[in-house]
């Protein structure tokens, strides 16, 4: 009785998914391939070297193949019976606690496989070519094998438990990537930031999961989600809260975002894959996934929409001002996650654009993230954009693609872009009273920086004068590089298309987030307005990053400038209000711990060594004191003696 | 011994003895720690010893009585005496004394002591004394005594002759001076006796002195002082109140013999010849 | 009769005990040792005649043969050192200190 | 079965000892081989234990001293004997770990002191008392081996350690000592409280059905509690861990951490829960407080440290404060979660430990500083290392994360304030693994550090085992928790605590 009510209440997603059959029933493959792939190659050892990066790229197309042959396996079967569940095997039990490793094979989970091994693959392949100079390439596809497993797990799991180790496994992936080239300093710590301040987040996802385990007495999504609708307002909203301070972590969200730009340390394909297409909107895929959760309680849903319009404005903002286009592409895509878990926290109608925009996302910001490794490749790994300049005409394949998933991303009308942002914002107007009118204008606003840090950045690369230095010779990247960045334009360009007209991917969806109430209309009156905004932002560019010849060096900027390049003082923040008082903190407590705590321990040893020293004086040697104290003692005994007796 | 003696007339005799031997035991104590010489402390101990003998024999213990004599004023006092003769028999304690509070801190003690035993006596009934007639009756006190020795305490016994047997013993190995290197020859003794400065022996002490204690030099026949003579270890201790010397140092009375005998050497001739 | 024994031998054993405490030469201090076992003999022999009993006696017999015993280590020991350190004084002797 | 692995390992030191001056080669060998006998036994033991029979297996029990009531009795539950597997399997890994280290002490700057054959002989004997620890079911036999596990110890750290090891190995001893005397007093209470019963025993069985006064069984558990704590050690009884396994060589270290400190732990799950569940219920709140405490407060130390093996020391600080989380909180995942935890902490300090000393070996050095870019030089120690530190923070896919989530899972549902702080312990622990590995393996390569050698092949052999038991639980933990299960749940009926039902259900069963 209780789960039908909670079914109606959660608006009817398949709640009791069936055992899986078919490919579906080895979908632990998707997991094992690239797992075996990582083991393999970090246990071989130098041998492998020649051939470990098809090992590794094959690894992950295998994973792409079963994830095909599942989906399509999934479009054969009935809106009900989507959602299959894997056995394989009990993880942990000890009294009520019982967590067993299941995977859930469901529309939502199937999306992002598709993505994470599609992307993946292509990004794998694009690897070979940018690799290849370097000696340690075997590790880095070994790395890059682990994070599709732990990603895939992330995305596969059928509960929370399993959610937080691929959560948590993407984590270390990331900060083997991110720190890859470990002997640069900058790398090492940006690596390391990026572990702990997802840690941080991380709290909050063990602490959501306990209460969960509290309130519930179960893990598994189906016993969570089945249960919400009982639990106390309060309760649920504290897992959302929770549950959203994770996400934050790991998709970079204020106030957690200040180590995705120091992430752009890592070589250029993990940019692109991790910290751009796949694992930065896990946070998002956990909103969505939990939406049962947040769907009860609507302060945490306004708060996920707030964190998100806060940080498609900072990111954006970021993403003006810096001149390193990878950094750029960062506070780009920051803000880009931002729409996303806006969307997600909009509820119904917003789950589907979340998901979309997710996919859109992940083409066109992993093609131009490809696009600029490729550009880097050229510029002997300048990141600096002043120091470009026309490379349309040395490099034209990048330049397309990349000018594609520009055109994508800024929202020009028909591009994928264009379909799922203008989606969130239609959203965001459309669920209504002030917050709706706030969001929804706010993102209006983002629509416009974006496409104005967008098209800087196009000018200050491709277009104008070159302003490169002496000893840079630019040249089109190889065919391995550039068949990648060609097949994700392709997605850049028509991925929106195909997933938001006649609502396909709504429909897709709708076991898992539940269907939404009207169709989505496909022309609104904020159309227009985004065009609007679009064109200006692209005009003042122009004005300023074309018209005018662009200085080499930055010129000083206004305070706002200044504010923006360093990240909105996010690291200043930090440095002052954690990592300073910290510092302090430890250095306390380790003085504490060895003046107080071991000097009491040792004090009282002093003390007693102290005190027989003076003691040890009584001993004069002088046989006569001996003799007093004993006729002292003798007379004392007499006493005593003498006192009991009378 | 006393119990044919009525029992009135017996606490008069008893009492007189027991309060002069008290009066001399307790003043010849007093004297035995106040004294300065070790000899006449162990003069006034005898002194002590003996009284208690006769208390003893008042006290119906008459084998007791003898063995303290003969035991104790007898051997163990001799030793006493034979290492107070040893060690020096001049030698006189220093009055001074070195630990700080010693003796407030021992004279406290002991009278607190004192005191104490005391207030413990007079709280004390005592029973009245039985007596040792009918312990004594069957062969007297020495066959009571060794009636209990060989059967009751005969354990105690044996184990107090392994004592003193061990205890012999004992003062044998302390007593024993550890030979370091052998023993000389009379080969080697003369061979480095040859080899040393001098091959004919000290001069006696005390020879053409006029004092002949083992302290005073020689004086060698040319009237100057022979240190040689003087065995080292006395000339270190040499304290230099001889009676006889009426004061005069050791040095002084040489010297004054030294003067002597060189008005003698100034004139041998005239005394051979006259002689021849 | 027994009560005056008795605090003349705890007068006399006073006395050897300050004698220990106050005298630097080891054989005056022997000697004092000496003047406590015989003050606690005196006790014994007037608590047996009390008792009418031989035990007490006994029992100071025995001290008189232990004392024997002890002298004759103790002077042993006195002997030796005074060989070593030419001195008998008990204060000498103080080198078994702190 | 469980006399043979105690007397094994006592023989074999005997053995080791008395064989003649200068054969090392042979000591090394034989240490190694009895060691290795001894593991395939409790292999062998482990294999044949079912976990659905009787709570203790393999019980043997012989009159000691009758007049008192001591037997000679040993058996083991499930979580002793995943303590006896865990301390058998390490000590072989420990001596090839110690193959060349044993004869130098100290590292560069002191002399050897003393000869390999009395190492190799101390760490037998310490093996033969860890499992007699483990296996004790009487509580006197228990105190005997508590106790006496701590002579070799001393010698070990005193002997072999670094330069301030006579202080640690005197700290360390005296610590232990008077812990060990509170316990005494407490062991001997309970005989007399027993004996007043009617019948005087230290037979864990029969104590455990004792009826004790609330006022004496509150005294007789602070008496258990201290000795236990600072065996463990809880803070602020912890000063002296840092300075033994800091001072100590590396294999030791790892034993002193990895197996010791777990008699602490264990001793509070076997005997002060059930021997005084009254007594434990009324100290749990000073107990999760010096548990919270100890977790943060160890951790930021662990950060603040500028040598690598007193580091790991402080880590395991914040660690124990875990495991004793998890044994009070009082819920079948709390205290299985610990139990798993003790072995997981174990199995990943014990690497860190070995691969830290490994390290130091190389360099001569254990100060933080001195290295820098090791990865560059040396990759598979540093991945080792890497993986081993990963385990140290919980990350998921490797074992300590299955225990730390059941401790604070566990706790939550009971005490959900500790366990909010205690989950800060996370992040802490990423701050200091990460940071000890950034500024020991990444970077430009110092100076001092660039002609480093990579793990050779006996050093692998020794971490390698420990890695793959590592991964393997942290993907498959139920054989170890199948075993841990059903002797928590006998000692949570011995405190008469159930878990508490999901609030969900709770309401439910109101309506």
């Amino acid at each position: 009785m209780t789960t039908m009510n909670a079914v109606l209440a959660a608006g009817g997603p398949e709640l009791h998914p069936q055992a899986a059959e078919g490919v579906q029933s080895v979908a632990w493959l998707l997991i094992a391939l690239p797992l075996a792939g990582a083991a393999i190659l970090l246990l071989s050892g130098r041998r492998t070297n020649k051939w470990g990066h098809l090992l590794g790229t094959a690894m992950s197309l295998g994973a792409f193949v079963v994830g095909l042959l599942a989906f399509f396996q999934m479009l054969g079967q009935d809106a009900e019976g989507r959602s299959r569940l894997v056995h394989l095997f009990p993880f942990i039990s000890a009294g009520s606690l019982k967590v067993d490793m299941n995977l859930l094979v469901d529309p939502l989970s199937i999306s992002f496989v598709l993505l994470i091994t599609g992307v993946g693959s292509l990004i794998h392949i694009y690897s070979i070519g940018y690799m290849s100079h370097d000696p340690d390439r075997r590790r880095f596809f070994a790395y890059l094998n682990l994070f599709v497993a732990a990603m895939l797990l992330l995305v596969l799991a059928d509960n929370y438990v399993g959610l937080y180790i691929g959560w948590e496994g993407v984590g270390l992936a990331s900060y083997l990537l991110i720190g890859f080239w470990q002997y640069k300093p900058s790398a090492a710590t940006a690596a390391k930031k990026a572990f702990i301040v997802n840690r941080v987040g991380d709290f909050g996802l063990s602490v959501a999961i306990m209460v969960m385990f509290a309130t519930f007495g179960s893990l598994s999504y189906q016993d969570v989600f089945g249960q919400a609708s009982q639990a106390s307002q309060g309760t649920i909203t504290a897992i959302g809260l929770l549950l959203l301070l994770g996400a934050c972590g790991k998709s970079a969200q204020l106030p957690l975002q200040s180590w995705l730009l120091d992430a752009m340390e890592g070589p250029t394909p993990v940019s692109a894959l991790i910290h751009a297409a796949t694992m930065v909107t896990a946070g998002v895929y956990l909103i969505v996934r939990s939406h049962a959760i947040f769907e009860l309680s609507p302060d945490a849903q306004l708060l996920v929409t707030i964190v998100g319009v806060a940080t498609l404005l900072a990111g954006a903002i970021i993403g003006c001002a810096k001149d390193d286009i990878k950094k750029a592409l960062a506070g780009s895509t920051m803000s880009q996650i931002g729409y996303m878990v806006l969307a997600a926290g909009l509820g119904r109608p917003g789950y589907v654009f979340a998901i979309a925009h997710l996919i859109a996302h992940g083409f066109f910001k992993a093609g131009m993230f490809l696009g600029a490794g490729s550009v880097m490749h050229a510029m002997n790994d300048d990141v600096n954009m002043r120091k470009y300049g026309g490379l349309r005409k040395v490099m034209p394949i990048t330049f397309a693609t990349f000018g594609l998933g520009y055109l994508a991303i800024i929202g020009f009308p028909g591009l994928s872009g264009w379909w799922t942002k203008d989606g969130i914002i239609d959203a965001a107007f459309e669920k209504g009273g002030t917050s709706g009118q706030i969001l929804g204008w706010l993102a209006l606003i983002g629509a416009g920086i974006t496409a104005y840090y967008m098209s800087r950045l196009m000018f200050m690369t491709f277009f104008g004068e070159p302003r490169w230095d002496e000893d840079v010779h630019p040249h089109e990247s190889p065919k391995v590089m550039t068949v990648p960045l060609i097949l994700l334009a392709i997605g850049s360009v028509a991925g929106g298309a195909f997933l938001i007209l006649g609502d396909r991917f709504a429909k897709f969806l709708a076991p898992v987030v539940g269907e939404p109430e009207a169709a989505h209309k496909l022309v609104t009156p904020y159309t227009a307005i985004v065009f609007a905004l679009m064109v200006v932002g692209v005009g003042l560019a122009y004005v300023q990053y074309l018209r005018r010849p662009v200085p080499r060096t930055a010129p000083a900027g206004n305070p706002a400038v200044t504010f923006a390049r360093k990240d909105l003082y996010g690291d200043a923040l930090n440095e002052s209000l954690l990592m300073r008082p910290g510092q302090w903190l430890t250095r306390l407590t380790v003085y504490f711990d060895n003046r107080g705590v071991d000097g009491l321990v040792n004090g009282l040893a002093a003390f007693i060594g102290g005190t027989s020293g003076r003691v040890r004086r009584v001993q004069t040697g002088f046989v006569r004191s001996y003799a007093l104290s004993m006729f002292v003692g003798a007379a004392l005994v007499v006493g005593a003696l003498f006192l009991v007796r009378i | 011994m006393t119990g044919v003696v009525a029992a009135g007339a017996h606490q008069t005799g008893e009492s007189a003895i027991f309060w002069i031997l008290a009066i001399v035991s307790v003043g010849a104590a007093l004297g035995m720690i106040l004294t300065r010489k070790a000899v006449h402390s162990a003069l006034m101990l005898a002194a002590v010893m003996f009284s208690l003998a006769v208390l003893y024999a008042v006290n119906e213990a008459p084998f007791l009585a003898f063995v303290q004599v003969i035991v104790y004023t007898g051997a163990v006092l001799m030793l006493f005496l034979f290492v107070v003769m040893i060690i020096g028999v001049s030698s006189t304690d220093s009055l001074v004394e070195t630990i700080k509070g010693q003796r407030v801190a021992a004279a406290i003690v002991g009278i607190g002591f004192a005191v104490l035993l005391f207030v413990g006596f007079g709280h004390a009934t005592l029973p009245k004394t039985a007596g040792l007639k009918d312990a004594n009756a069957n062969g007297g006190n020495v066959m009571g005594l060794a009636r209990l020795i060989f059967t009751k305490y005969v354990f105690a016994f044996e184990v107090t002759s392994a004592l003193l047997i061990t205890a012999a013993l004992g003062a044998m190995v302390l007593a024993h001076r550890e030979r370091l290197r052998p023993k000389p020859t009379q080969k080697q003794l003369s061979k480095e006796r040859i080899k040393s400065d001098r091959v004919s022996p000290l001069p006696p002490p005390g020879t053409y002195a006029r004092h002949n204690a083992v302290d005073m030099p020689a004086l060698l026949p040319d009237g100057s002082i022979s240190e040689l003579s003087v065995s080292p270890v006395i000339a270190r201790r040499r304290t230099g109140d001889h009676e006889d010397l009426h004061g005069a140092s050791p040095e002084v009375v040489a010297h004054e013999g030294a003067k002597t005998v060189k008005a003698v050497i100034e004139k041998p001739v005239e005394v051979e010849e006259e002689e021849q | 009769m027994t009560g005056h024994y008795l605090v003349l031998s705890a007068i006399l054993f006073t006395i050897g005990g300050i004698g220990v405490l106050i005298r630097r030469n080891a054989i005056v201090v022997f000697m004092c040792v000496e003047l406590m076992l015989n003050a606690t003999n005196l006790a014994f022999v007037s608590f047996a005649r009390m008792h009418g009993s031989l035990d007490g006696q006994i029992i100071a017999f025995f001290v008189m043969v232990v004392a024997a015993a002890e002298v004759v280590v103790g002077l042993a020991i006195i002997m030796t050192i005074f060989r070593s350190r030419k001195s008998s004084s008990v204060d000498d002797a103080n080198l078994l200190k702190y | 079965m469980l006399t043979a692995l105690i007397a094994i390992p006592a023989v074999g030191a005997l053995l080791v000892a008395l064989l003649p001056k200068g054969r090392d080669a042979l000591a090394k060998q034989v240490a190694l081989g009895v060691t290795l006998v001894v593991a395939v036994l409790s292999i062998v033991m482990a294999v044949q234990f079912k976990t659905d029979g009787a709570r203790f297996q393999f019980t043997e029990k012989y009159w000691w001293i009758k007049q008192f009531g001591v037997h000679y009795a040993v058996g083991v539950d499930g979580v002793a004997l995943v303590l006896i597997l865990l301390s058998t399997i390490l000590v072989p890994l420990v001596v090839l770990a110690s193959w060349t280290e044993a004869g130098r002490s100290g590292g560069v700057d002191t002399p050897p002191k003393r000869s390999v054959k009395t190492y190799m002989a101390l760490l037998l004997s310490l093996e033969a008392m860890m499992v007699g620890v483990f296996a004790a079911t009487d509580v006197f036999l228990f105190y005997v081996f508590f106790e006496a596990m701590l002579i070799p110890v001393y010698f070990i750290i005193g002997s072999y350690g670094g330069a301030q090891r006579s202080y640690a190995a005197v700290k360390f001893l005296l610590y232990s000592l008077f812990g060990g005397l509170l316990m005494l007093a407490a062991v001997i209470g309970l005989y007399v409280v027993s004996a007043n019963a009617g019948h005087g025993t230290f037979l864990f069985d029969e104590l455990r059905n004792l009826h004790i006064a609330p006022t004496t069984a509150k005294w007789l558990f602070l008496g258990f509690f201290i000795a236990f704590a600072i065996k463990a050690p809880l803070v602020p009884f912890h000063t002296w861990l840092p300075d033994a396994a800091g001072q100590a060589p590396a294999g030791a270290a790892v034993l002193i951490v990895g197996v010791l400190d777990k008699v602490g732990t264990f001793g509070m799950l076997r005997f002060c829960l059930e021997l005084f569940p009254g007594a434990s219920k009324w100290f749990t709140p000073v107990v999760l407080t010096l548990s919270v405490v100890g977790i943060v407060y160890g951790a930021v130390l662990a950060i603040g440290q500028v040598d690598i093996k007193r580091l790991i020391a402080y880590t395991s600080v914040s660690h124990f404060g875990f495991i004793t989380l998890g044994i009070f909180a009082m819920t079948s995942s709390g205290q299985s979660g610990a139990t798993l935890y003790m072995v997981n902490h174990g199995f990943s300090t014990g690497a860190l430990f070995l691969l830290a000393g490994f390290m130091i070996s190389r360099r001569g050095s254990a100060r933080i500083d001195a290295y820098g870019g090791v990865q560059k030089v040396a990759p598979l120690l540093a991945g080792t290392f890497l993986v081993a530190g990963l385990s140290g923070l919980s990350l998921p896919g490797l074992s300590s994360f299955v225990s730390e989530f059941m401790v604070l899972v566990g706790t939550f549902s009971r005490y959900k304030v500790p366990a909010v702080i205690a989950t800060v312990g996370i992040i802490l622990a990423a701050i200091y693994i990460l940071w000890m590995y950034q500024r020991t393996m990444n970077g430009p390569t110092a100076e001092a550090v660039k002609g480093m050698k990579d793990l050779s092949k006996r050093e692998l052999i020794v971490v390698a085992p420990i890695l793959a038991i590592i991964v393997a639980l942290g993907f498959y933990p139920k054989p170890v928790l199948d075993a841990i299960n059903p002797s928590v749940k006998q000692t949570l009926v011995q405190v008469h605590k159930q878990d508490p039902k999901p609030t969900v259900a709770e309401k439910g069963s109101h309506q």
